[in-house]
């Protein structure tokens, strides 16, 4: 097992799935010649060269819309999105072809094709630049949503997606790149749709994902010195959204806080607090509770813009709240 | 080109028209539902340009596709049980009018988001390009297609990177109820291409012989050169937009106007001038048609609709 | 009183705020000359003229883009979509731009526009054009999400939403354009973000909307055979969501159930659900029941698109159910 | 021009660079955050334009807005509080860097999402439009911007309905680190507009006087004609995109080159030799610059944070 950060988890299963597959090709803006915006694909255009690094204009219909239209040929293209805001500028693509295409032509096509996209806030980027739109992405039938939260997830779910036959939207956390973990030595795979617990307890269940996990995990150690024990497990995928190890660690705890950073309303808790109050009634204690961003555009003043996302406090008083 | 083949362009003319004919009628009787776009007094177009490629050639086009889908050699029986909603359809029952496509036929949909296929066209040629294959993409829209902001882009894009794909515009004059002038800052769409560096004709889409000399240049070209090819196809549609237009937006006088210029009457002149062939193995082949159509219908009719559990299929892969 | 159609309410709004205030125009594609694709604006062309009908090319950016330039500036634009999908074609316009401008400039801009979108499957389109993305658009703070259920209040809300300062998008739903209600005669408004009883009853509660509230009240006439009382709690507004009339019904209910036409993971019975529990939880007798879309594209044949879609019989299915 | 509006631009354009340079050096020390795209090399361009304009022209740019900020008579105060995030930056510590505007100057923003603001600029010429009055809209965008689908609907637009907007194209070579030339199929990008039939120029973007000279008969003809104007500015950036940018994409001795070519440096070489100023009364300048800026920081840190209630404030209008 090494230690490495998020950036070279995800850099390696880039590297290892391009190495396998020559079918594998990445494009998007400043992936080559610059190496990547956040650093990912550094290397990457010396090593493969501009076809198979696709430095691409300013225009993210064409990236989404090639990336579609290779896929559909047999190549195996990983369409990367400088930020996830700038998927509202390629959204038919997203939301409206890649996840049809299979579906509406009776099966014939199909659009083996990832697309990498940086989200979250916290960078003072602005309201425009700093969202974490994920819910709305997992609304979508025909679309995976895929979002991890540690180095040894973002590594073995990205090279599972990049053999996927199915569009997937594969969303990092720009603030994680310098999260450390172990990673597995050698090739390894985790499977798409599985719910994971990163960190088990018996008093609380925290539900999270992404950047939720790195405050939650922050949250449960707080919580330790209290003598309470949190259980936190991370969905990974938010479509499908496997709800088992929830179920399993709610049915236990009969408690439950939903952390996310996206906005609470119409957010991820919003979906995973409905599926448990559905699936898990009579096991329930206590209203869950759900952590998330204000209901603001976020602004672009620091103390502002923390005070707009979730912190580790909140989650600390949510499962002390969930407790009483 | 071959008499046989000039009597199948006939063939396959006649064909797209009947079809559409008889899917209006049972449109009106309800038995096809959504939107249905008739390619009637367009013909010519897909004809020609379609018997000028490759099989190897791609073709993808917007809703309109009837035409096209019959021309890559979809049978009429899946086209008409497409439009049924059978399982026994093109696209099983789930695309209908707007979605035929055939992977087997090279075909690569009808897509009904206007000028939204345009990208996936270039990354179909991008596909090629690494395939390391010379497969030239047909693409096909309307004028009104050249208005959004997918255009734009994936001209763009198929210029910088030498992708092959022929972009077609079938100007039919309107994009549904606004002609081109109120809609495009140039009346002759072809101008566009100049603001890409790309070579660019226009040609009488009225005229399939014409139409598929044209394409034949311009594959061609695009093959030899690595570099995409801007056709404009001036034609025009005899129909509504779609089923249900109020045609408030033109006069009958200019619809009749264009339909002297039938792309079918056209043709079968130029067929008997040119004593290809007699009137009478003509309007064998209408007879033909005439069967095939029938045929389709029954077809259609009595085949059976998707499975319930068809529903919950294909939304993946895995 | 009299008794019209949701077409003719939503077109009388539109002509009587053309008619009182000069700064509204209505831009869109087909509004014009065409009269509109479900003849919303029919005569209105002749009427208003070419500029305050204006037709535009199919360019979704540049309708709702411009929409917010010329409200910046004073207009009050009414930009049409032909249909919501489209709305993906200029979602950047849509949750990235107009909801975010009054904010992040420190409230030196105004963005008093409208975006009328029509949604709703059941027609056969396909895939791509039948969906029913509500919850989506509910996501971000800064917009408001309106989509009315009966005639009266499409033309009460639309009226408020053409003189309200914020961007508002209003969804109607392609087939309800010929159900009937009365609607009160002379100039009225109806307030955004207050949700309405649409029908009293004491046994269980609907939450629904739109489409959803022409089902309900169907489901409700078939309940009351069966001698229940379903109270149906109108939305009307999904941002901002006004829980009072629903919390309120619910306390006396203690049962629910949710009905919606978009899909059910991430929709809007999620959020609707989680506000019950979170402000009502003492007063759940029943875990709440979600009826919504299946979670597949839209097919295009007749039978399979309708058994994708919620019905009746769902509904009275469920509201049995949570008073088993 | 009289000598005191030359002086006055060139006041404008030190200021910029100054502003900008103290701007990175508190960046570097973390006072302000986010993205801070400097203007530095391009100040000529803004600085002309704006000059060229009457005040009742609107201007709207893209994120790199410092310049146009300062131009249309933001002061530097309020750009350097809004930089540190204070309440009383001209967005109230909201916008940041890339979020300056100001309704009273008739500064219509700063955006963020490359090429999005330009359909929002035929808007606001729309509005005009419909207001009667003969307003320009100034709507600058960079190079990359070119090439992306908000480009092409807004200048479509503008050119069927007659809007009077100048579309001014930044040319500074790059977007990000992609040079013009791998990214659009046109090496001069003016030639984009001869898609739209719109009348074109190209000026040297590092001479003000040019800049602004072009600037004033291109905003004639938009006002005389009501028809839209696309002007060229060719340009460079003598700094990074954003700070921490690698700059592996362009040599070192080609930004030495363009630095030959310093707009600055330039304009006070033109004041002199004309006569226009001498060097000590530009030296004065340059110091009274100095002051104005060591005050404008002195203002923005010693300025109030906005308040925690603030977080709710202008959601909603309503
Ligand atoms: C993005 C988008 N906007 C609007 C529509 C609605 N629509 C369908 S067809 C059409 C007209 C297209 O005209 P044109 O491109 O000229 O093709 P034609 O129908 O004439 O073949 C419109 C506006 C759509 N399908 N997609
Ligand atoms: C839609 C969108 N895609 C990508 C980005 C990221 N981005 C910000 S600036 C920029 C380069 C723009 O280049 P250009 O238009 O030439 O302007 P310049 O920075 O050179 O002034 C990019 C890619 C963005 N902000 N918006
Ligand atoms: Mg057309
Ligand atoms: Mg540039």
């Amino acid at each position: 097992m090494a230690k490495i950060t998020m950036r070279e988890a995800i850099s390696q299963a880039l590297m290892e799935e391009m190495d396998r597959d020559p079918a594998v090709f990445i494009l998007g803006e400043e992936v080559g010649v610059w190496g990547g915006t956040y650093a990912v694909t550094k290397g990457f255009y010396d090593k493969y060269g501009p076809d198979r690094i696709k430095d691409t204009p300013i225009a993210e219909n064409a990236i989404i819309g090639a990336a579609i239209g290779a896929a559909m040929v047999g190549q195996r293209p990983i369409a990367e999105l400088m930020t996830i805001n700038f998927a509202f500028s390629a959204m038919d693509y997203i939301v409206n072809q890649a996840p049809k295409l299979h579906y509406m032509f009776g099966g014939q096509f199909r659009v083996p094709m990832v697309i990498r996209a940086v989200g979250g806030g916290g960078r003072q980027l602005g309201a425009t630049h700093s969202q974490t739109p994920d819910a709305i992405f997992a609304h979508f039938p025909g679309l995976k949503v895929v979002s991890p939260g540690t180095p040894e997830d973002a590594k073995g779910l990205l090279k599972s997606a990049i053999r996927s036959d199915d569009p997937i939207l594969f969303i990092e956390h720009a603030t994680m790149y310098q999260v450390r973990g172990e990673v597995p030595d050698g090739e390894y795979l985790i499977p798409i749709g599985k719910s994971k617990v990163q960190r088990a307890g018996k008093d609380a269940t925290i539900v999270t994902y992404s950047k939720g996990l790195e405050l939650s995990l922050k949250a449960a150690d707080e919580l330790a010195k209290d003598g309470i024990e949190a259980e936190i497990v991370d969905l990974r995928t938010l479509r499908p959204l496997d709800m088992e190890p929830v179920l399993e660690s709610f049915k236990k705890t009969n408690r439950a806080v939903l952390v996310e950073e996206g906005w609470k309303s119409y957010g991820v808790g919003s979906e995973v607090g409905s599926r448990i109050y559905e699936e898990a009634f009579d096991y329930v204690d206590a209203p869950i509770i759900r952590i998330a961003q204000k209901e603001v555009p976020l602004p672009y003043n620091r103390t502002l813009e923390q005070a707009a996302l979730p912190q580790v406090p909140d989650i600390v008083a949510a499962v002390k709240e969930v407790l009483k | 080109m071959k008499k046989d083949q000039l009597l199948d362009l006939y063939h396959q003319m006649v064909l797209i028209r009947r079809v559409e004919e008889r899917g209006a009628e049972l449109y009106q009787a309800g038995k096809i539902g959504g939107f249905m776009h008739l390619y009637i007094g367009q013909e010519a177009v897909s004809t020609g340009l379609i018997a000028a490629r490759e099989p190897r050639d791609r073709v993808i086009t917007a809703y309109r596709d009837h035409g096209v889908a019959l021309n890559t050699g979809i049978s009429a029986n899946e086209v008409m049980a497409e439009l049924l909603g059978k399982a026994t359809g093109i696209s099983k029952g789930k695309g209908g009018s707007m979605h035929m496509a055939s992977v087997e036929k090279n075909m690569w949909g009808g897509h009904a988001i206007v000028g939204g296929h345009l990208p996936i066209a270039s990354g179909l040629a991008l596909g090629d390009q690494y395939a390391k294959n010379d497969n030239v993409t047909i693409c096909m829209f309307g004028d009104g297609a050249t208005n959004i902001g997918y255009f734009h882009e994936a001209l763009n894009i198929s210029k910088i990177w030498g992708l092959r794909v022929l972009w077609v515009c079938e100007n039919n004059q309107y994009g549904m109820g606004t002609a081109v002038n109120r809609a495009s800052a140039v009346d002759d769409i072809r101008q566009k291409a100049e603001g890409y560096n790309m070579k660019n004709s226009q040609v009488d889409g009225m005229d399939v012989m014409k139409v598929y000399d044209a394409a034949r240049e311009a594959i061609e070209y695009v093959r030899a050169e690595s570099q995409p090819y801007f056709l404009e196809v001036i034609t025009y549609r005899y129909r509504g937009h779609s089923m249900g237009d109020p045609e408030r937006y033109r006069k009958q006088e200019e619809v009749k106007k264009w339909q002297e210029n039938d792309p079918i009457g056209i043709f079968r002149k130029h067929l008997l001038e040119k004593k290809t062939a007699s009137a009478k193995a003509l309007d064998e082949i209408d007879a033909q048609v005439e069967d095939e159509v029938n045929q389709a219908v029954e077809f259609a009719e009595t085949s059976p609709e998707p499975a319930l559990e068809d529903l919950f299929k294909n939304v993946y892969v895995e």
